[in-house]
């Protein structure tokens, strides 16, 4: 199993071959000699050279966020069997078009936008209430609505389409930085 | 001493509750809702009764269901923990009428200083200063207010708390919008749409005392504990004592509060809130007529257990305390774990805890109100636990939280645990005595890896984790498509504390 | 202080040690045998490095092995912990020569403390009362001594420890056989067969004082901790300070334990052990030149980190605590959790722990070596965990510990909890101050339930269990085989404390 | 699913039947209101009349310890399917003939019989190294050594038979006592 894993800028090759041994790596093409170890269910101690560390992998909405030690890096991946120039091509979370998507579970306490109305970047669409607090999804690049799929007062489940919205006229703005 | 006691509450709080009772011989009865039936504190407790369905309207804050249980399971005493109806002077007069023993003060007490303006006009009548502030019952009323105090100023609810019915107002301009909504806001979450203006100070630090008041006239100060790391006017890390606090100031505090208890006729557990300026004055903010979130704090330097001494007063005892024993030894720190996601502008992130560490050792408290397997429901609170650490001193306690945090690893769902991490390496919060600005200008993003020695490490650790599960976050174009929406939280919640 | 510092140990030991270096900025270096790579002490160290196969004596007993990793990774110090290698002076001198700083006492200090005999005549030195006994180097000797001592007596090695080469013999007829056997036993145990005699006390309370030393000459003595409640001479739960003691004959313990210290050039962490009769008089019983299983209870009455303290002392730092500052506040109490079934005469039960649930809240402190997931090898020790509770005074400490016992919940392996659960349950217990000969007297069992209210509870569970997961232990004749025979453990463990 | 279950020398009947609204429970042939819910791997909440139990199932060799809220009760089962008068039986161990089995991994470090040998109740059969504690395998009843299947020195797996044994004279001891 290889990745293209790009991470504070820079992206990494890794290749992973697990047998009865254990885990098996490469990095960039040579051999890295890890000892990785699952202790819980997201949750890895490592050896590598000498040094040992507890290693966390939380999701977060296009990446993972890894916890060396406590100290987080933002990691990004991509499966290499995907990609047709895996050494040269750069990991870009798909950006274009879209839907507004409810990313915890929740109500609607608040629809922004109409059918036809055209929303500038940052223009809140609607707002979520989760866990006793109001959260605003606000867009990240103009476009045009195309659809609205909720009204207020519906229960919504993480991952809903909320609203659709067709191309803007601007492109969306960089992918989110690595760290 | 009651046999039985009900708690009105859930999560930490009330498993908080269940543990002082269990250690007083007292049997526990738990309340919960439709979401709550595998909660920790209806497992823990040796009684529990469904209240109704999931919303907190409909089973946490129903009086009568709440007394019905108290009678059916002949439960002589309630502890209402904070939140919920722990500030609700309606409900205190309620248990009283039933003849249900509130573990809290008299309503009247409750009244007299659960109103912001009324707490103002209590502590001014015993010289205690205030923020300078204004009432703003009517339009006229708040504009003549507004010239008087002065931009910029916070609109605030005069039934409030939390934050809801607040607003920051910077310019004349904005008042009108600011009042409108401020008062919308104030009406939907306490029925009481009255607002009031306070100054807003630059750069204050928040230093609260905790009062514990018998019902023999007996109040003593139990120290102080500073919550100036806030974000967003919410509180994430506390501590006691208050660093460089001024010995002559710290006194001052406490006399303070302990007059404005003797005034307002308190009885229990209580805090009074004050706000430090850069010039060594200090105002009373407000005051807070239950037990805190950051009590454990306070019990971890003087060793006392507050809600066993709640429940003692309540029960009619009177505090033999000499001041030698509750001094506080040492310091203490106590770090607020929410399901937030910190890399995420802290959007609640609730969920299946998949698998759950807690930290152990010498000086670690933890309070949590969930296991392993849980699912952080999505209708209540965001904080799930606590880490709490005491040492010989300030340095070690702190030394002490970096470990505990290293050691906490909350699975399947995101947390605030690395965002604390961060400030634990922040040299102007190891110094001490920042102010409640601090983390909002320190922390405009998320935390980021303050090293860059082991990103290879992180990199290849996501790759293995990614090739055993495939599912969960999209890994390249074959995953679910990417919002290209930001998500902005604006927290307008309704934490106590 | 050191940059850096291998623990040359495992288990909960060794997470301790990490513990109070990560709070000091030092770096860990952890070794470990190929049964613990996922150890928690690997995992929680900076630096781990592979000693060998299995066996202790291919590993963690591995001076050369040992003392190459500390030159591999560059570590000034060692820390032994307890067991293994903590108590051989030659290690401590390998140390030294190989100039690597040992966190302990001096070589020589261990070798006059660590022969019984030697201790004994020290003490006698300096005027402190030991058991009265004799040597038994010779048959002739022996039979000269246990004349003059008395039936019944003890059969112990001089090198001994822990209950290895150790024998209790009641009648002269069984003399010869106990002389042969402890011998043999103590030779393979220590590689040194010598043995002499103890007389036995009736009844005596088991209680020690900790003493702390620095190489500038101050020798404070921390407190006493209560060791009587044992079950076959294995210490199953300790309290600080000990219940019901005489001042006076407090006093006089800590003075003696000065004394000793004094004379044996001691430095460092340490413990005299006594014996107390029920006359009022005490008697040295032996040293343990090492930091002892028990030392959480002095911690958290004292609120001193003694780890921390050891690597302070060894680092050449002065001790400048106050009496004061060392006083006991509260009282502490500390639970064994062994890898063993108190249902089935306290076999060991090595195993994979499936499920763990820890207590919190407040007074409570955990120092475990496992986590869920971990098999626990049958390889070493089968002390799992410790609990231990503070309280205000011992009623609280004792009331927290039950409470924390039922919230600690370890799935897939028998530990002791159940035992402990019921010893909190003992009235005998309860009041304070039993003597070393209670625990066997009164569970001559295995634990039992106390009340018959829930059976019924207890039979429904069963059988969701057993329909939720059929294989584990046999349901009815579809299961396996039951064994005719009964399984008697003779505890002969090398556990140390 | 029905079981009899033997606790407190009396035989319970339990019925199990789960469908998707939880766990239904009969007890001796009468409905019994418990809301059993699983929070762990061998862990339970159970509500019964408005009281909560914690309740944990540890297996033990011929039976269950099943600690509620910390308090122990020995219970042993009895799968019904397998009984030809469900109501009548008493659950007995299977004492007959027999093997010593380890029970748990370790080392042989004395066997103290020899095949042909005939073993007294309570005498010393092997002893079995584990833990750095010394196990003393005895007899539960007397009976001829028929075959030692080990010997000193040898690392033996928890359940390998190390001693099998003909049927003595005597009859086995009375079950263990529930509790």
């Amino acid at each position: 199993m290889a990745y293209l894993v790009t991470s504070g800028g820079r992206t990494y090759r890794v290749d992973i071959h697990t047998d009865e041994a254990g885990v098996h790596v490469h990095l960039d093409d040579a051999a890295y000699p890890i000892d990785v170890l699952s202790v819980g269910p997201a949750l890895y101690s490592i050896l590598l050279d000498g040094r040992s560390y507890e290693v966390d992998c939380v999701p977060v909405e296009d990446a993972w966020i890894v916890l060396v030690d406590g100290q987080p890096f933002r990691v990004a991946l991509q499966d290499e069997t995907a990609l047709p120039q895996p050494h040269t091509m750069t990991v870009t979370p798909k950006a274009a078009g879209g839907t507004v998507i409810a990313p915890m579970a929740g109500k609607i306490v608040k629809v922004h936008v109409a059918v036809g109305e055209e929303v500038a970047a940052g223009a809140p669409v609607c707002t979520l209430e989760a866990m006793k607090m109001e959260n605003e999804l606000t867009a990240g690049s103009a476009g045009t609505v195309e659809a609205v799929q909720v009204s207020v007062g519906d229960t919504v489940r993480a991952g809903q389409v909320l609203v659709e919205l067709g191309d803007g006229s601007e492109r969306p703005p960089a992918a989110p930085s690595a760290d | 001493m009651f046999p039985k006691l009900l708690i009105a509450n859930r999560g930490e709080i009330a498993v908080r509750i269940i543990r002082a009772c269990r250690e007083l011989n007292i049997r526990t009865v738990a309340v919960y809702s439709e979401a709550d039936r595998a909660a920790l504190h209806v497992r823990l407790a040796e009684e529990a009764y469904l209240l109704g369905p999931t919303p907190a309207t409909e089973s946490y804050l129903r009086i009568d269901k709440i007394l019905a249980v108290a009678k059916q399971s002949g439960a002589p005493a309630i502890h209402p923990g904070y939140g919920f109806l722990s500030e609700n002077a309606e409900f205190a007069a309620a248990c009283t009428q039933a003849g249900v023993t509130f573990i809290g003060p008299p309503s009247m007490a409750i009244r007299a200083l659960g109103s912001k303006t009324a707490g103002r006009d209590l502590a001014r009548s015993v010289d205690v200063p205030v923020v300078p502030g204004g009432r703003a019952d009517t339009d006229e009323e708040a504009e003549r207010s507004a010239q008087t105090v002065g931009f910029p100023l916070f609109v605030k609810a005069v039934a409030g708390g939390g934050g809801k019915g607040m607003r920051l107002v910077e310019r004349p301009a904005d008042l009108p919008a600011a009042l409108r909504t401020a008062r919308a806001e104030a009406q939907k979450a306490f029925g009481n749409g009255s607002v009031y203006f306070e100054k807003r100070l630059l750069a204050p630090r928040h230093v609260e005392v905790q009062i514990l008041a018998d019902t023999h006239g007996t109040v003593l100060a139990l120290g102080e504990r500073d919550c100036s790391v806030q974000r967003r006017h919410q509180k994430v890390l506390e501590e006691a004592p208050a660093p460089h606090l001024d010995p002559a100031l710290r006194a001052r505090l406490h006399e303070a509060a302990l007059r404005l208890a003797r005034a307002a006729g308190y009885v229990n557990a209580g805090t009074m809130e004050f706000l430090l300026d850069q010039e060594g004055g200090y105002y009373f903010l407000e005051a807070n007529t239950r037990l805190q979130v950051e009590h454990p704090v306070t019990e971890l330097v003087t060793g006392l257990d507050l809600v066993q001494l709640q429940l003692r007063i309540a029960a009619g005892e009177q505090l033999t305390l000499a001041p030698g024993e509750y001094a506080p030894r040492g310091a203490a720190l106590e770090c607020r774990i929410y399901a937030e996601d910190p890399f995420k502008n802290f959007i609640p992130g609730p969920g299946k805890i998949i698998g759950l560490r807690e930290p152990g050792g010498p000086g670690v408290r933890i309070d949590s109100g969930v296991y392993e397997g849980w699912t952080v429901p999505t209708a209540y609170d965001s904080l799930i636990a606590k880490v709490s650490t005491w040492g010989r001193d300030r340095s070690q306690a702190l030394h002490r939280m970096r470990r505990a945090l290293r050691e906490y690893h909350i699975q399947g769902i995101p947390t605030t645990i690395p965002f604390h991490a961060q400030i634990l390496e922040e040299p102007a919060f190891l110094a001490g005595g920042v102010d409640t600005t601090y983390l909002d200008r320190r922390f405009p993003d998320r935390p980021h890896a303050w090293s860059e020695a082991e990103r290879a490490v992180a990199v290849v650790a996501a790759a293995v984790h990614a090739s055993r599960r495939r599912p969960e976050p999209p890994v390249g174009p074959s995953g679910p498509a990417i919002s290209p929406w930001v998500l902005a939280a604006r927290q307008a919640a309704i934490r106590r504390g």
